[in-house]
């Protein structure tokens, strides 16, 4: 049916006749004579690539490769340590189905951009409030990325060049920070919290950065780890999981200084890590330290409202190996699925979910101290919808005989000896989690499941 | 603001603009959460819990939230509306496939931590991507982590400092940059620790081949080149140019933002090029979402594999990544742990290896993690769709058409505006508007004119090195008709600066908002809602 | 037309609205369809086969067919956009949820012919569907098969007859409805071979009970009354009326298409109605898609349940619908065939049933087939969610704030507008413009000129007992603030009557299209695109 | 958490505050001073209704009972018989999602509607293209309906009484057009072929109604029999499975009078029987006889082209009983469906469908035959991608055992002995459908399962 006068594909409107024409304008006799600035010897190395398939074969295609994959969808699943899997209202789908928003530019004509401005300093004003924080800026890469720019950015504003991180934060953060600062004249160090609260902190400390909920789900003394902070003259910043703040004190009441998180459990589906969108927050006086785009709201030449990109300055389009940040292509799409969430969800959606959170994975916990073999450990302390518990046999074969019943567990974890005050020696177990998506019945298999395998059940 | 009885007079009085806290109604609510199915645990103390009016969000019905999001969608210009000839972007087509498949349950809803044998689908689609990236630049040795093309830049330098430091040339610390990069170049050299010494570009649009001679020394670490450059030129002497790196002991970084210029036409590795990165944002057409997510791989040779950021998918009947640890079944794999603990974190996933075919890895010498879990996984899976659509043969149609289509446009509208550089070009046109500005309408204003026809504009004043700088990005995804329109309507508006400069002076006129004041929002930044309404 | 050239004056000419046909280029395509994998056939003979170029469809990328409608739907108002407050037609919102749910592929992929045992997730969906709006109208016999509200009142008026005549008494042929009915009322009763006669309304918008009583005679076979009426009424002598209907030995069909006005307030059946509609597509939110899909399930008395037409679905376990057959496991089924086959078709279904519990069935006195399959499926999802997500509370509130939402806007605006009666309305508020007309603009102009101010018109001219009638219904998803703002806007048109009137008759002026010519498309109709033009 | 001062409901957003203040504007005391009209009796009588649930259990709710269906997108299926699994281009769901489309009403402001007003009219175009017609209306509610609507619209133009229907049609339509011609002073009569062939038409006939590809798939001689019922002063009006026109030729080429089909086909899923759309198609002369709704195209004061519904004075909500039709809400949102399909499939994809559904259901139709026990029956002639086999056991045995090995099989059929010419006996047999859905290891599967179930393969 193809024949050489069609469009090269279903992508590409032009027909040969039509590229023949251009060519002609163009003043050339044949495509080639529009490449000969590529080294002759190179040019047109063909591509060993499959052959075009269609639409009907690669979505066959796609939806089998998706099928080899368990889904949370369709299994009860208890991992979290970074990532959630928390309820999406339909809102959020649907809105993001808008193809303005999806198929638009970073917004550099805001004239032509209000959408994705003002949806954008939606963003801004919904992760300012729940954080209970002056600013935030319009998102980061993830959460990660965004605790190392905020130890960067801490590094800036007290001119000092540690940054000290708690030694109970997830060690992704930690590395991230290190893969961040290697080579920008700032040491990344672990702290522990005892040396924090003992006033135990270098005077050239530019920060100290922790991470509440902790990495084993426990909450963080954030005040007093602020205040010490303070008293040494360093920043305090503060890593979180969004969720949280549903019913738990804001890192701003307590004066933390520069606040960041995964914006993922807000709207945003898992999908095997990404994209998700880094949560970025500060106070007023800080907004020219800031990485990445801001969202400002002015007026405009008839005195009306709009919004537009603001503080540029900071950016590497302007002030190039000056910038604040490298930052350039963001994550403006999944800030509007978190601005969707937040707008639905509203404060007591939010409240309710984390209290959902909260008392399922305490049911969880008290089900599990309950067998005999398991154990919750971790350092005591409250936690939100985290705990990890220590196991009767090998972690990673508790997660194998789980996949076996259909179940997805935890994460095998380390625990240090000292790990949040935590008094027995190293120990490894499992970091379960538990949402308002993990009804009771799934979590009873669970805990049957666990006794089951602390049993001895078949592997 | 309109008080909402005025009838619109246009689009931008089309719906009112208010924030959605100034629409909030206490006791409103958009969603209704399920009871508890379980007892209720006691409450932690009162002075870790959050006041119940502490938390200000809009309180709104869940038509309130449909109806404002879908209003603002709609002022929006976007590539399924408008052609979008933003250079350097490459706004194209994003076929809604990829879309489609991006949201079956078996891609969006696994867990970044999930056992490599529950994933496989996943590690596939990432492992072949790995695969045809490395075949499309020659460049074998792929990350996928990098989360745009940025975060690609980045890791390809730390990959260059980790190679020279093992070398023991770890004192080479300069970035060489031509002036015409896009600014996130030297940002992220300076994010590397490097300095950055920039590189001339000669009358021709070429890198002034002496200057760089003579700034290649023994401190030189990389050399970063945009090819097709900014101008949209492809760099004539690169083989020359990489042969002066490599001479002076340094490397060579492509920076491949613009690699829809190159597909089938020439691949980077072949010319010498040891490090790239590609943006599947821009090249492999998934969609830019207002600014992100974007996804930015980065392809180094195969003597640089080793340094890849983790993770890395590997076949375990394969070591194709010949730096690359692969764990077979039975090995031990060691538990993630919190911050303090000095164990290496081989790899993101728990459990044992066995049934699986596909696994995380992470290179004997990588630079480590950049990122939370694995890439722009979305993304990834959208860009892999793309290219499974378009095949060897349809990736080089895309190349050859986004060339011809950028030719047209510089060929129809080079009498009307000056060229930058005077020469055949390959994915996008640079326009000066000199002759404009001389008489009295600046760049600035002829982008703005063109929205009220409809068009987006080109990226203004880019590259830096190009006075009242237009860079025209038509893509392979638009006809002839909409390129002669666009042709036409840059001649229309070149009359009118004649017949009513003014107009064009003060354009948009039709849009939800006439110019905007970027001054004062800068100087008195408001940065979010607030209850007294500034 | 707009040459393309011309910045755009307003959304008016936001795009071009050249026909698909128009833009199409020979050699164009937006889809590319996969290579046979099986030997090719030998093909029929020549005089069987279409010429190639016989298929004149649009030729065009992938891109045009997305940015086309796109852009088209742009040029819509509608409940995700605009305030709609049409009067009958219950515009409100249509919750994401429901569509997302009827597009899971266990319902949108599910063929009408599966065997029930592959179906039974459908068929629960149906049976409750069933038995919840049984609960809903107290007429615990349902029929889901109506395709809207016009065939489930001609299924109904099916039904009346087919009882009639099952009595003994088919010389019944009067359809008695009342002036103000809707016209499907009329429509469906000339198809059912009924004669329509006429019932006055009094002058406080109910049934003139005289007129009624005098026309209800021995050949009164139905009477059609829409409750609340088109007025936005409840009639007070209803239970007068349907006695007076009874005694005459005729039936009471009631028009359920304003059911959102009764839920949790009154059940149709205890007020003595023996068969009624309900759109889905209103009182239970399913979206209106510009003019359908609906559906209008037929709901009757325990004693006419077995007249529904086929098919319904029965648990096996129960025998719920009186006049139903429940084939169990092991009973012979008949395969379908072709046309002449006198066969009865027992069910849809093939196979034997034997692991499922739901059934469909044809009960056993059906007035038969209405439609191909089982009715609009898709659409008795999105209503079931709905109805899941309101609950039998929810749904009393539905109605409860449809009453107060139309009485605040009467009340509020009928100082300006006389009343088509001057009493509380239900659901909806009937405004006649009279006073407006007597000052030279007719309820047409108010109705466009609201269009100007974003807000979509009230039913227009309906019902036609009401001169310039205007049918204003705001529904229970519209808030007091939208309510004020038309509220506003009304008054603001008022005042405008008086300082520019003009300007109110020849509104719309913001729109893609000022008012339109409707005589000479009528005349002159042109009803598709073609080469010439025209 | 939820107060008495709270929005009832999510979709219900006036509080009990603001119900108060509008009760106080209304002038009455409470909500029951609105209903006093309602008998007091039967007034406030309590739904027997569950509770309302929230998004996420319901969303669960309705994700489970999905689950329990067999669904063609996961399993091989060979149902055919009036509804067909065709593949949906990405683009239909893409436009589907626009809320400016699905959520807004009948176009009766056209300068508010002009999106549905023209994509409506790109659905009159392709429509009347692909059957060779002059004219279509926007659709109707299914192809039954619309088939049965023909006849009374053959009978109106006509004015004669005896609607005769080939009895080789699918008897859904015989009984859907009984339906509706009821009690409407019309006769539907089946006639057998060979009687119209031989000018055996009585001469008050308003029409010759017949399907082709017939209920067993075969092809009719359609010019045969429009040219028969010409002779007889009566209507040809023919139904047909409007992908077939992408291969073979169109009613209107054989002047066919008025020409039905169900929409399905093109671009809609299968969604258990429901909602699709029904095409109706005639000549220019006869578009006041005309059902249901219609747009044209017009221009507004200005002179700019724009569309409107037309011809409204055949409809229901002016004529009232004297309406061609009763229809009001048709299915505009499935009409764009198609427009959608038919603009991205274009001439070549319409083509391209019907080839392969036609080579792949030959292909199958050779392996059956070849099978021992099994042989294709229906009649002879040409056939597109139906036919039916002769089984040796009991169909619904057959389908039984099919769905066993996890096969969608056809569906179940008695074939009378003169079937379309056929020279047998009453049989019964499967009527088997293949589409380019059907991939040919999927149709080895459903070979290899007959074989074996021929030979007495497990039950
Ligand atoms: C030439 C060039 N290099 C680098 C970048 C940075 O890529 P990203 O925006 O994905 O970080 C861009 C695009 O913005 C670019 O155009
Ligand atoms: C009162 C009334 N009756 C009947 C109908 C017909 O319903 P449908 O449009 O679903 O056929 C309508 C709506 O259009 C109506 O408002």
């Amino acid at each position: 049916m193809t024949s050489n006068a069609d469009s090269p594909h279903p992508f590409i409107p032009n027909t040969a006749s039509e590229r023949a024409q251009m060519l002609a304008t163009i003043g050339v006799d044949d495509f080639d004579a529009l490449i000969t600035d590529i080294p002759e010897q190179h040019r047109n190395s063909s591509l060993r690539l499959p052959n075009a398939a269609s639409e009907l074969e690669v979505a066959t295609r796609m939806q089998a490769l998706a099928a080899l994959n368990q889904d949370a969808g369709t299994r009860p699943s208890f991992l979290g340590a970074g990532a959630y899997h928390h309820f999406i209202p339909s809102t959020v789908g649907a809105i993001l189905q808008r193809g303005e928003f999806v198929t638009s530019y970073t917004p550099y004509q805001p004239e032509a951009a209000q959408g994705v401005l003002q949806s954008g300093f939606e963003f801004q004003s919904a992760v300012a409030q729940i954080f209970g924080m002056e600013v935030a800026n319009a998102g980061m890469y993830d959460g990660p990325t965004a605790f190392a720019e905020a130890g960067l950015m801490a590094a800036r504003v007290s001119r000092r060049n540690r940054i000290l991180i708690l030694d109970t934060a997830d060690k992704r953060l930690f590395e991230v920070a290190e893969a961040y600062a290697r080579y920008q004249q700032v040491e990344i160090e672990a702290i522990s919290r005892e040396s924090v609260l003992n006033g135990d902190v270098p005077d050239d400390a530019a920060c100290i950065a922790f991470q509440s909920p902790n990495f084993l789900g426990r909450i963080e003394d954030v005040k007093a780890l602020t205040d010490a902070a303070h008293a040494a003259g360093a920043l305090s910043v503060m890593h979180t999981y969004p969720t949280a703040l549903g019913m738990f004190k804001s890192p701003g009441e307590f004066g933390v200084d520069i606040a960041t998180g995964e914006g993922q459990p807000l709207g945003v589906p898992l999908t095997f890590g990404g994209a998700y969108v880094g949560l970025f927050t500060t106070k007023q006086r800080f907004i020219r330290q800031l990485p990445g785009r801001i969202i400002g709201r002015t007026t405009d030449t008839l005195g009306r409202t709009g919004y537009t990109l603001t503080l540029q300055t900071r950016e590497q389009h302007i002030r190039r190996e000056r910038a604040t940040s490298n930052i350039c292509t963001s994550t403006q799409l999944i800030g509007l699925m978190v601005a969707v969430y937040c707008a639905t969800m509203g404060p007591n959606g939010l409240r309710k979910v984390a209290e959902l959170s909260y008392h399922k994975a305490h049911y969880l916990a008290n089900a599990i101290d309950a067998l005999p073999g398991w154990s919750v450990i971790g350092g005591g302390g409250t936690f939100f919808n985290e705990f990890a518990v220590e196991c009767p046999i090998a972690p990673v074969e508790v997660s194998r005989r789980l996949a076996d019943r259909g179940i997805t567990g935890g994460l095998p974890v380390t625990i240090p000896p000292d790990f949040g005050g935590n008094t027995r020696g190293a120990s490894e177990g499992m970091l379960l989690c538990v949402t308002e998506m993990n009804s009771r019945q799934g979590i009873d298999r669970l805990v049957n499941a666990l006794s089951d395998i602390g049993n001895g059940g078949a592997a | 603001m309109s008080d909402g009885v005025v009838p619109n007079a246009s689009v931008a009085d089309m719906h009112d603009r208010r924030l959605l806290m100034d629409r909030s109604v206490s006791g409103r609510r958009a969603i209704e959460m399920p009871a508890a199915d379980v007892p209720l645990a006691e409450m932690p103390s009162d002075d870790l819990l959050r006041d119940a009016d502490d938390l200000q969000l809009p309180e709104v019905s869940q038509l309130d939230v449909i109806r404002y999001f879908t209003l603002l969608s709609r002022l929006n210009f976007s590539i399924d509306t408008n052609f979008y000839p933003l250079g350097s972007c490459t706004m194209k087509y994003n076929p809604k496939l990829n879309d489609q498949v991006a949201s079956l349950g078996g891609f969006a809803n696994i867990h970044p931590l999930q056992t490599d044998e529950s994933v496989q689908g996943a590690l596939e689609v990432m492992f072949e991507l790995q695969q045809w990236l490395g075949e499309a630049t020659a460049l074998p040795g792929v990350g996928l982590a990098p989360l745009a093309g940025a975060q690609g830049e980045y890791a390809g330098l730390l990959i260059a400092r980790a190679a020279l430091e093992m070398r023991g040339e770890s004192h080479r610390k300069v970035a060489l940059i031509p002036d015409s990069a896009h600014g996130t170049n030297p940002a992220s050299a300076a994010m590397a620790g490097l300095d950055v010494v920039t590189v001339k570009t000669d009358e021709f649009g070429n890198v002034d081949v002496e200057d760089l001679r003579a700034k290649a020394d023994e401190n030189a670490c990389v050399f970063m080149l945009t090819i097709p450059s900014t101008l949209g030129l492809f760099e004539p002497n690169i083989i020359e140019i990489n042969n002066i790196i490599h001479d002076a002991g340094g490397l060579v970084y492509a920076d491949g933002a613009n690699l829809n210029a190159l597909l089938g036409l020439v691949k980077l590795g072949d010319l010498g090029v040891d490090i790239c990165h590609s943006n599947l944002h821009k090249t492999f057409s998934t969609p830019h979402g207002g600014g992100g997510p974007g996804a930015g791989p980065v392809m180094v040779t195969e003597e640089l594999a080793s340094f890849l950021p983790e993770p890395i998918v590997v076949k375990s009947d394969t070591t194709r990544h010949s730096g690359s640890t692969t764990r077979h079944s039975g090995e031990s794999r060691n538990p993630e742990g919190p911050g303090q603990s000095d164990i290496p974190t081989p790899s993101p996933s728990q459990g044992e290896i066995k049934r699986g075919s596909y696994h995380l890895t992470r290179p004997d010498n990588s630079i480590g993690k950049i990122n939370g879990f694995h890439g722009s996984f979305s993304i990834l899976v959208r860009a892999y769709t793309y290219m499974q659509s378009l095949g060897g043969d349809g990736l080089r149609a895309v190349s050859e058409n986004a060339l011809i289509n950028a030719n047209y446009i510089q060929a129809r509208l080079r009498d009307r505006f000056d060229l930058a550089v005077d020469r055949l070009c390959m994915h996008e046109t640079v326009l000066s508007g000199k002759r404009q500005a001389d008489r009295g309408v600046p760049a600035l204003s002829i982008a703005k004119r063109l929205l009220d026809y409809g068009i987006h504009a080109p990226t203004m004043y880019f590259p830096l090195i190009v006075p009242e700088a237009l860079m025209v990005e038509p893509t392979e995804t638009e006809s002839k008709e909409t390129l002669d329109r666009f042709v036409a309507v840059m001649q229309a508006i070149d009359d009118e600066i004649d017949s009513d400069p003014d107009s064009v002076n003060h354009a948009p006129h039709t849009l939800p908002n006439t110019r905007l004041d970027e001054a004062t929002a800068a100087r008195r930044p408001v940065l979010r809602w607030s209850s007294n309404g500034d």
